[in-house]
C-alpha cells in the first residue's frame, strides 16, 4: 500500500480539477459525491497507511516516497517527495478524518448557497494543500502547501465576497499572513545555506553539525521560523486576522480556522523539532509567546457576543497551549493537543453552524437562549465540546491540556510561572465557554418571534457529523493518558521516534524524568480540575441563575427575604470586585490591545506604504524634462561613486 | 602662443559659443544656424587631431544633411519662436538643472584632469605629429572594411529601420483610419494599409 | 580556446539576424502589394520561426568572426532563443489587437523583426561598438512602435518620451563607450579582461568613469532606479502588444548585455557589486511602492516590471554562476507569465473603450470564469506564488544570493515581494469578487491569443512543476560562456 | 602643442551644455538639437582619445555614430510632425497625459 501514500494528497488535487474546470456544468450531487467522495477515499487511504505504519518496527516507522527530483543544481537538491512517519501519519488522519466530516456536513450546511460547486472546488484545494504541507519531506514543499492553504483561506474568508466585511477579513488575513511568510522564507533559506538541504531526514541528521547549538545563528533561524508559526497560528502579534475570518462561511471556520490550517504553525515547529531543541533561547520564546497568547485570547473571549467569535479567540488561545507546550520540549503534548482541539474545537464550529442554522443567522448570544429545547442534538453535542474544552476529566481536552500544563511546570525548559498562566487561562476558558452555553441554550428566549417560528434542528448530514466528533471529543484523548492514572500513553510512544532525533540533538538526559514526582503531577491536576469546577459555578451563577434571582427579588421587594437579598449582595460585592474587573479587562485588552494596538500597527503599516506609494508617485510628474533631471542626478552619483572607487 | 594654440583656442570657443546660444534660442532657425556655428568648430577641432576625413564628413553629413533635415521640418510646421512654450520652470528647478549639468562637467573633466599624462605610448597627451596616414581616407576606409566591416553593414540596416519608422509616423492619415470612430475599428482584418502613402 | 579576432567573414554565425532581416524585407517588399499585404504576419512568423531554429542550431557551436565582432557561443544563443519567442508571442497577441484599432500595418511586422535582430545583435557581440549599434537597431524601432497609434494622444505621447529619453541615455552610453576607449585603446571586451592591468594601472579613472556612463545606458534598457522614469508612461501609453513587447524583450536583451559587460567583463571592478546591491534594493523597493497605488493595470505591470527587473539585478550584486543562471531563468519564467498576463490585457482591450483600468475588471470572472482564472494564475506567479515558475525563479535567485551571504539584499528582496502581493492580488480581487459596476462586454477570443495564452500558461505551470530542464539549459549556458 | 586633455575638456563641456538643453528646453526641436551635440560631444572624445592612444579605431565608430545620429534625428522629426499634427505644439511641458 505504501506505494500509494502520494495518492491521498492527489485525491483531494483530483477532485478539485474535476469540479473547478466543469463548474456550473455539472449537477449539485456529482459535486457533493466528487467534493466528498475524494476526501473519503483519501481517508481510507490515511488510515490503510496507518496500520501499515503500525505494524512496522518502532524505529523503522518511516516511508519517504520521492516521486520525482523537483531541482538539483550542484549541492542544491530538491525532490518532490512524501514522508510519512509517525507525525505526518497523525496529522493526516486529523486532516483527512476532520476534513470528511466537514465536507459532509458541508453538504447540508451550504444546501442553499449558490456558491455551491465554488465552495466545494476551495474545499478540496485546501485539503489538497493542507495535505501537500504535512506529507511534505521538505521545507520547500511544504511551503508550497503552506501557500496554498493561506491561499485557500483567503479565498473562504471571502466566500461571501458581496459582504464588505468579508472581503475586508479575507484581505486582513492576507496580509499579516504574508508578514508570518516572509519570516518562513528567510529561515528556510537559513537553514538551506547552513545545512545544504531542505530535506527534513536531512537535516534532522545534519543540523546538529551545522548549527553551533545554543548559537545566536540557530536561534535566528528558529525565530524566523516561529515568526512563520505566530502569521499562520495565530499567535501574539499575528493573531488579529483570525477572529475577523469568522466572516466565511461556518464548516470553514470549523476546518481551516480551527481544526487544521490554523494548526500548521504548531506542526510546522514540531517537524523542526531538531532545530528548536537545538536553541533553548527560541525555545523560551515559543513559550512566552504562547503563554502569553493564551491567558490574552481568553481574557478577550471573557466579553464577546459574538458566538462565532469567542470560538474564534478560543482557538487562539488553544493554539497558545500548543504553543507552549512545543516551547517547553513538550513536542508530543502540543501534537496530542493538536489532535484532540481538532476534534472538540471542529464540533464547537459545527455545532454552532447549526444554531445559526436554527437562528436565521444570528450571531449575537444575547439574542438566543433557551434553544435546548429546540435542537437537542445540537445542544448535547455542543455541551459535550464545552465539557472536553474545560478539561473535565475523562474527556479528550483533559489528558492533553494537563500533560500541558504538567509539562510545562516540570519540564527541564519549563517553568511554574508558564503553569500559572496555563491554569488561570484554564478557569478563564471555562467561564466563556460555559457563559456561551448558558447564553444561548438555557434561560429565556431572547429571541424574537419571526426567528423563533423557524427554529428546528439541522437536516442528517450535519447532525450525523456531530455526533461522530462529539464521541471522538469524548474518546480522542484515551489515547495518551498520563503515566499516574496507570495507564500506558500510547500517544507518546507512537511519536517517540519523531522526538527522539531532537533529543539525541542536544544530548539532554532527563527530559522524560518528570514521572518522579507523581504527588505534584496530582496535586496540579486536582488544582486546574477545581478551578476549572469553580469558574463553571461561576458562569452559571451569573449567566443562569443571576437572573432568576433578580426576578425574585423584584417581586419580594418587601423585606422578608433578606437572606436571599444579602445573598445576592455577595453576588454583587463578587461580581463588582472580580467579574466586572475582569470583564472590563477584557473589553479594554479587546478594544484597545487588539483593536487599536495591533490591528493599527498593522494597518498602519499598509497606510504608511500607501502614503509612500502616493507620495512617490508624485515624482512621475509626466514631464520628459523631470525624467532627465532625475536621470542626470542618478548619472551625477554614479560617476561619483566610481570616482571614489 | 603657437598657431595651434590659437586655432584651438579659437575654434573650442566657437564650438562652446555655438553650442551655448543654440540652447538658448526662443526660434529654433537660429537653434539650427548656431548648431552649425557649433559643429564648424568642432570639425576644426577633428582636423587638428588628425581626424581631417572625418572632420570633412562632420561638416557635409551633419551640417549638410542632418541639420537641413531640421530646417526643413522647421520650415513645414513654420513654426515661428515661442509660440507655445508656455512659462519657464521655477527658478529653483533650473537651478538644480543646472547646477546637476555642471556637476557632470566637472566630474568629467576632473577624471580628465586625473589622467593628464597617465600611459605610455603617446605619452604625456601631447599631440605629436603621426605618421601621414593617420586620419587618412584610406586608413578609415580600411578600418571600415575590414574591422568595422560587421557594424558598417549593421548601420544599413539601422537606416533601414529609421526610414521605415519615419514614414509610418509622419505619413498622414489612410482614409480608413481618418475619423477616430471607434466602432467602425471593429470590423473584419481586412484593410487598406497601404494606401496614402505621401 | 576561441580565436577571437578571426577574420572569417562566416556568414553561418549571424543565421538568425539574416533570416530577420530578409523576413523584415520581404514585408517591406510585399507589404505594398495590396493582395499581399495580408501575408506580413505570416512572412513574420515564419523569419522568426526560421531564426528560431537557426538560433537553437547555434547551440554548441563557439566561435568568433568578423574580425572578433561577431561572436558565438551559448550564452548569446541562449538568449537569441529567448528573443525569438518573446517575438512569437508578440506577434501572434498584436495582430488581432492592431487590426481592432486599425493599425494593422505590414511595417509593424518587420519593425518587430527588424528589432528582435537589434537584440540578437546585442546578445551576440563582445564588442562594445556592436553592442552599441546593436542597441541602436533595436530602440528605433521601439521607439517608432510605442508611437504608432499616431491617433492616440497617448501613444503619441509614449513614442515621445521613450525617444528622449532613449537618445539622452544613448548620449551617455556612447560617452562612455568613448571613455573605456579613451583607457585602452579598444572596445573589445575581451581584451579589455585581458589588458585589465594596464588599463588599470594607467587609466583606472577613466575606465571607471566610463563603465559608469556605460551602466547609465543599458541600466536604462532595463529599467535600473533612478533611470526607470520612462517606463510607466511608455507601458501605459505603447498599445498593449507592444508593451508586451518592450516590458520582457528589450529588457532581456539588456540584461544580455549587462551580464556579459558586468559579470563576466568588468567582474575585476570590486565596487561593482556594492553599486549592484543598491540598485537593486532601490529598483525593487521603488517598483513595489509606486505600484502600489496604480489605477490602469497596464501602468501597475509597468512598475511591477521595474520590481522584476531589481529582482534580475541582485545577481549582479550576488555574481557567479549560479547566480547568472538564476538570472536568466528568472528572465524566462518572467518573459512567460508577464507575456500571459498581457494576452489577457489584449483580449479585454479588444473590446471597445477598454482601458484596462482596475475597474473594468468587475464581474470578469463571472462571465469568463477561465479566462479569469489564467489571469489569477499569472498574477500569483507575478506574485512568485508556489507552485509556479515565478516562485521557482524567486527563490532560486534568493537562495543564490543568501549562499553568497547576501543575507539582506535577500531580506529586502522577500520583503518586496511580498508587498507586490497587495497590488497583484488586487487584479484578482477586483474580478472575482467585486461588483461589477457596468455590464461586463464579453470577450471573444482569436486563436491565436489562446495559443499563446496556452503557450505561456503551460509554461508558467510545468515549469513551476519540473523546473528541472530549463535550469539545466540556463546553468550549461552560463559554463560555456567562453 | 595643445595637450589631448584640453580637446577632451571641450568634449565634456559640449555634452555638459548638451545636458543643460535636454533638461531645460522646453522646445521639442531644441530638445533634439541637443540630444544631437551630445553625441557630437562623444564624438570629439572618441577622436581625441584615438589620438592619444594613436589608435584608429575611434575614427570609424565615429563614422558609425553619424550614421545613428542621422537615423535618430530622422525618427525623432517624424514624431515631432506627428505631435504637432495632433496637438499643435511642440513645447514638450505639454505632452503630459502620461503621469502617475
Amino acid at each position: 500500500m505504501t506505494e500509494y501514500l502520494y495518492l491521498i494528497p492527489i485525491l483531494p488535487l483530483v477532485g478539485f480539477l474535476i469540479n473547478g474546470l466543469l463548474i456550473g456544468r455539472i449537477p449539485r450531487p456529482v459535486i457533493t459525491l466528487i467534493g466528498c467522495g475524494s476526501v473519503a477515499l483519501s481517508l481510507a487511504l490515511s488510515l490503510s497507511l496507518f496500520f501499515e505504519l503500525k505494524a512496522l518496527p518502532a524505529d523503522s516507522r518511516m516511508i519517504e516516497q520521492v516521486l520525482f527530483t523537483w531541482i538539483v543544481s550542484g549541492n542544491f537538491h530538491v525532490s518532490m517527495g512524501f514522508l510519512l512517519d509517525p507525525l505526518s501519519a497523525v496529522m493526516i488522519l486529523v486532516v483527512t478524518g476532520v476534513g470528511f466530516l466537514i465536507h459532509v456536513y458541508s453538504v447540508g450546511y451550504m444546501h442553499k448557497d449558490p456558491g455551491y460547486g465554488r465552495y466545494f472546488t476551495y474545499l478540496n484545494l485546501f485539503t489538497f494543500s493542507m495535505l501537500t504541507l504535512v506529507l511534505a519531506d521538505n521545507f520547500l514543499l511544504m511551503f508550497v502547501g503552506w501557500e496554498g492553504v493561506g491561499l485557500c483561506s483567503y479565498l473562504l474568508i471571502g466566500f461571501w465576497y458581496h459582504k464588505k466585511s468579508a472581503a475586508d477579513a479575507g484581505k486582513k488575513a492576507f496580509i499579516v499572513n504574508r508578514i508570518g511568510d516572509f519570516g518562513f522564507l528567510i529561515g528556510m533559506f537559513i537553514v538551506f545555506w547552513q545545512v545544504g538541504s531542505l530535506n527534513f531526514v536531512d537535516i534532522n541528521a545534519m543540523a546538529p553539525a551545522a548549527f553551533i547549538a545554543g548559537g545566536s545563528l540557530i536561534t535566528i533561524t528558529c525565530l524566523l521560523l516561529f515568526v512563520g508559526a505566530t502569521g499562520k497560528s495565530a499567535q501574539i502579534p499575528l493573531f488579529v486576522w483570525l477572529p475577523d475570518a469568522m466572516e466565511g462561511p461556518t464548516p470553514v471556520s470549523a476546518l481551516i480556522h480551527a481544526a487544521t490550517m490554523v494548526t500548521a504553525g504548531v506542526y510546522m515547529i514540531v517537524r523542526s523539532n531538531v532545530l528548536y531543541m537545538m536553541s533553548p533561547d527560541a525555545l523560551f520564546v515559543v513559550a512566552v509567546v504562547g503563554a502569553l497568547t493564551a491567558i490574552f485570547a481568553a481574557t478577550i473571549g471573557l466579553a464577546q457576543n459574538d458566538i462565532k467569535r469567542v470560538l474564534a479567540y478560543s482557538t487562539v488561545s488553544q493554539l497558545g497551549y500548543m504553543f507552549l507546550a512545543c516551547g517547553v520540549a513538550a513536542f508530543t503534548a502540543g501534537i496530542f493537543h493538536l489532535m484532540t482541539h481538532a476534534f472538540f474545537k471542529a464540533l464547537l464550529f459545527l455545532a454552532s453552524g447549526s444554531v445559526l442554522h436554527a437562528m436565521s443567522d444570528e450571531k449575537d448570544i444575547r439574542k438566543m437562549g433557551g434553544l435546548k429545547k429546540y435542537i437537542p442534538i445540537t445542544y448535547w453535542t455542543f455541551l459535550i465540546g464545552t465539557l472536553a474544552i474545560t478539561g473535565i476529566p475523562g474527556l479528550s481536552g483533559f489528558f492533553s491540556k494537563d500533560e500541558i500544563l504538567w509539562k510545562a511546570f516540570s519540564s527541564d525548559y519549563g517553568h511554574p510561572v508558564f503553569w500559572v498562566l496555563g491554569f488561570v487561562t484554564a478557569g478563564l476558558t471555562a467561564f466563556y465557554m460555559f457563559r456561551l452555553v448558558y447564553l444561548t441554550f438555557h434561560g429565556p428566549e431572547r429571541m424574537d418571534d419571526e426567528t423563533k417560528s423557524h427554529l428546528h434542528e439541522s437536516p442528517k448530514s450535519m447532525t450525523v457529523p456531530l455526533i461522530i466528533l462529539a464521541a471522538l471529543a469524548i474518546a480522542g484523548g484515551w489515547v495518551g493518558m498520563p503515566h499516574i492514572l496507570g495507564a500506558t500513553n500510547y500517544f507518546e510512544h507512537w511519536l517517540e521516534p519523531v522526538m527522539a532525533s531532537g533529543r539525541n540533538a542536544v544530548d539532554t538526559h532527563a527530559l522524560m524524568s518528570t514521572s518522579s514526582n507523581a504527588g505534584m503531577e496530582w496535586s496540579l491536576m486536582v488544582a486546574s480540575v477545581g478551578l476549572v469546577l469553580i469558574s463553571i459555578f461561576v458562569a452559571r451563577m451569573f449567566y443562569n441563575k443571576k437572573p432568576e434571582l433578580a426576578t425574585a427579588w423584584q417581586k419580594k421587594m418587601s423585606g422578608l427575604h433578606k437572606l436571599l437579598l444579602n445573598k445576592y449582595y455577595i453576588d454583587e460585592i463578587y461580581g463588582a470586585v472580580i467579574v466586572r474587573p475582569t470583564v472590563y479587562f477584557s473589553l479594554f485588552l479587546w478594544k484597545v490591545v487588539d483593536v487599536v494596538l495591533i490591528d493599527g500597527l498593522i494597518n498602519g503599516v499598509a497606510v504608511v506604504y500607501n502614503d509612500l506609494s502616493e507620495s512617490l508617485r508624485q515624482v512621475q510628474t509626466g514631464r520628459v524634462r523631470t525624467y532627465a533631471t532625475w536621470f542626470a542626478v542618478g548619472v551625477v552619483v554614479l560617476i561619483a561613486v566610481f570616482m571614489r572607487g | 602662443m603657437s598657431l595651434d594654440l590659437a586655432i584651438f583656442v579659437i575654434s573650442a570657443l566657437v564650438a562652446v559659443f555655438g553650442a551655448t546660444m543654440m540652447i538658448f534660442q526662443r526660434n529654433p532657425v537660429a537653434s539650427v544656424l548656431y548648431l552649425i556655428l557649433s559643429l564648424v568648430g568642432q570639425a576644426v577641432l577633428y582636423v587638428q587631431l588628425g581626424a581631417a576625413f572625418v572632420g570633412a564628413v562632420l561638416i557635409i553629413v551633419y551640417s549638410g544633411a542632418i541639420l537641413v533635415l531640421f530646417l526643413f521640418v522647421i520650415m513645414m510646421l513654420n513654426l515661428r519662436s515661442s509660440a507655445d512654450l508656455g512659462e519657464p520652470s521655477p527658478p529653483v528647478s533650473r537651478f538644480v538643472k543646472y547646477f546637476v549639468s555642471c556637476l557632470i562637467f566637472l566630474e568629467l573633466s576632473f577624471i580628465i584632469r586625473e589622467s593628464l599624462g597617465a600611459g605610455s605610448t603617446t605619452s604625456a597627451g601631447i599631440v605629436t605629429m603621426a605618421d601621414d596616414s593617420f586620419g587618412s581616407v584610406e586608413s578609415v576606409a580600411t578600418l571600415l572594411f575590414t574591422r568595422y566591416l560587421y557594424p558598417f553593414e549593421l548601420t544599413s540596416v539601422l537606416l533601414l529601420s529609421a526610414i521605415v519608422g519615419a514614414v509610418i509616423i509622419a505619413r498622414r492619415a489612410t482614409e480608413d483610419e481618418l475619423p477616430p470612430q471607434p466602432e467602425k475599428a471593429v470590423g473584419p482584418i481586412s484593410q487598406k494599409t497601404n494606401e496614402g502613402q505621401e | 580556446m576561441i580565436d577571437y579576432t578571426s577574420a572569417s567573414i562566416d556568414f553561418a554565425l549571424l543565421g538568425p539576424e539574416i533570416a530577420l532581416l530578409a523576413s523584415a524585407f520581404l514585408i517591406l517588399v510585399t507589404g505594398y502589394v495590396k493582395s499581399l499585404g495580408k501575408l506580413s504576419p505570416g512572412v513574420a512568423f515564419v523569419g522568426l520561426v526560421i531564426a528560431l531554429v537557426l538560433s537553437l542550431n547555434q547551440w554548441g557551436n563557439q566561435s568568433s568572426g568578423f574580425f572578433g565582432m561577431v561572436t558565438c557561443d551559448d550564452f548569446g544563443s541562449a538568449f537569441k532563443v529567448i528573443f525569438t519567442l518573446i517575438a512569437i508571442l508578440t506577434l501572434l497577441m498584436a495582430h488581432r489587437y492592431l487590426s481592432h484599432k486599425s493599425l494593422n500595418r505590414p511595417e509593424f511586422y518587420a519593425l518587430l523583426n527588424i528589432s528582435t535582430m537589434g537584440m540578437m545583435v546585442m546578445a551576440n557581440s563582445t564588442d562594445l561598438v556592436v553592442m552599441f549599434l546593436g542597441l541602436e537597431i533595436m530602440s528605433l524601432p521601439l521607439y517608432v512602435m510605442a508611437g504608432m497609434a499616431r491617433r492616440s494622444p497617448e501613444s503619441n505621447e509614449a513614442g515621445i518620451k521613450y525617444f528622449v529619453m532613449g537618445a539622452f541615455a544613448s548620449a551617455f552610453l556612447l560617452m562612455g563607450i568613448a571613455f573605456v576607449y579613451g583607457a585602452s585603446g579598444t572596445t573589445d571586451l575581451r581584451r579589455l579582461v585581458t589588458d585589465y592591468h594596464y588599463i588599470v594601472g594607467n587609466f583606472k579613472l577613466y575606465l571607471y568613469s566610463g563603465v559608469a556612463m556605460i551602466l547609465v545606458g543599458f541600466g536604462f534598457k532595463v529599467g535600473a532606479v533612478p533611470f526607470h522614469s520612462w517606463i510607466p508612461d511608455v507601458y501605459e501609453g505603447a498599445p498593449t502588444p507592444v508593451t508586451a513587447f518592450f516590458s520582457v524583450g528589450p529588457k532581456a536583451a539588456g540584461f544580455a548585455v549587462l551580464l556579459r559587460l558586468f559579470v563576466f567583463g568588468f567582474a575585476y571592478i570590486g565596487l561593482l557589486s556594492d553599486v549592484f546591491w543598491v540598485l537593486a534594493a532601490l529598483t525593487m523597493t521603488v517598483g513595489n511602492i509606486m505600484a502600489l497605488r496604480q489605477n490602469n493595470i497596464k501602468r501597475m505591470l509597468a512598475y511591477s516590471s521595474i520590481a522584476h527587473a531589481g529582482y534580475i539585478l541582485i545577481a549582479f550584486a550576488v555574481g557567479g554562476d549560479s547566480a547568472v543562471s538564476a538570472a536568466m531563468f528568472y528572465l524566462v519564467a518572467y518573459a512567460l507569465f508577464n507575456t500571459g498576463a498581457f494576452a489577457v490585457l489584449v483580449l479585454l482591450e479588444t473590446r471597445t473603450g477598454c482601458k484596462s483600468d482596475f475597474s473594468e475588471l468587475s464581474g470578469f470572472s463571472r462571465l469568463h470564469p477561465y479566462l479569469s482564472s489564467v489571469l489569477a494564475l499569472f498574477m500569483f506567479a507575478l506574485c512568485g506564488f508556489p507552485p509556479t515558475v515565478g516562485f521557482f525563479g524567486k527563490f532560486y535567485l534568493f537562495s543564490a544570493a543568501i549562499q553568497s551571504g547576501f543575507i539582506w539584499l535577500v531580506v529586502i528582496g522577500v520583503m518586496n515581494s511580498f508587498v507586490s502581493v497587495y497590488y497583484y492580488l488586487r487584479v484578482i480581487k477586483v474580478s472575482f469578487f467585486d461588483q461589477p459596476q457596468q455590464t461586463f462586454v464579453p470577450v471573444t477570443y482569436s486563436p491565436a491569443i489562446i495559443v499563446v495564452l496556452l503557450i505561456t500558461l503551460a509554461g508558467t505551470l510545468g515549469l513551476g512543476l519540473f523546473p528541472q530542464q530549463l535550469l539545466d539549459i540556463s546553468q550549461s549556458a552560463i559554463f560555456a560562456f567562453l | 602643442m595643445v595637450p589631448i586633455s584640453a580637446y577632451l575638456i571641450v568634449g565634456v563641456a559640449l555634452f555638459a551644455i548638451g545636458t543643460v538643453g535636454v533638461l531645460i528646453s522646453r522646445n521639442l526641436i531644441v530638445l533634439l538639437m541637443s540630444v544631437e551635440l551630445m553625441l557630437n560631444s562623444a564624438n570629439l572624445c572618441l577622436i581625441a582619445f584615438s589620438r592619444s592612444q594613436n589608435i584608429m579605431d575611434g575614427h570609424a565608430f565615429v563614422f558609425l555614430v553619424l550614421t545613428i545620429a542621422a537615423a535618430e534625428a530622422a525618427v525623432g522629426l517624424a514624431m515631432v510632425i506627428t505631435l504637432y499634427r495632433n496637438r499643435e505644439t511642440i513645447n514638450i511641458d505639454r505632452f503630459n497625459l502620461l503621469k502617475w
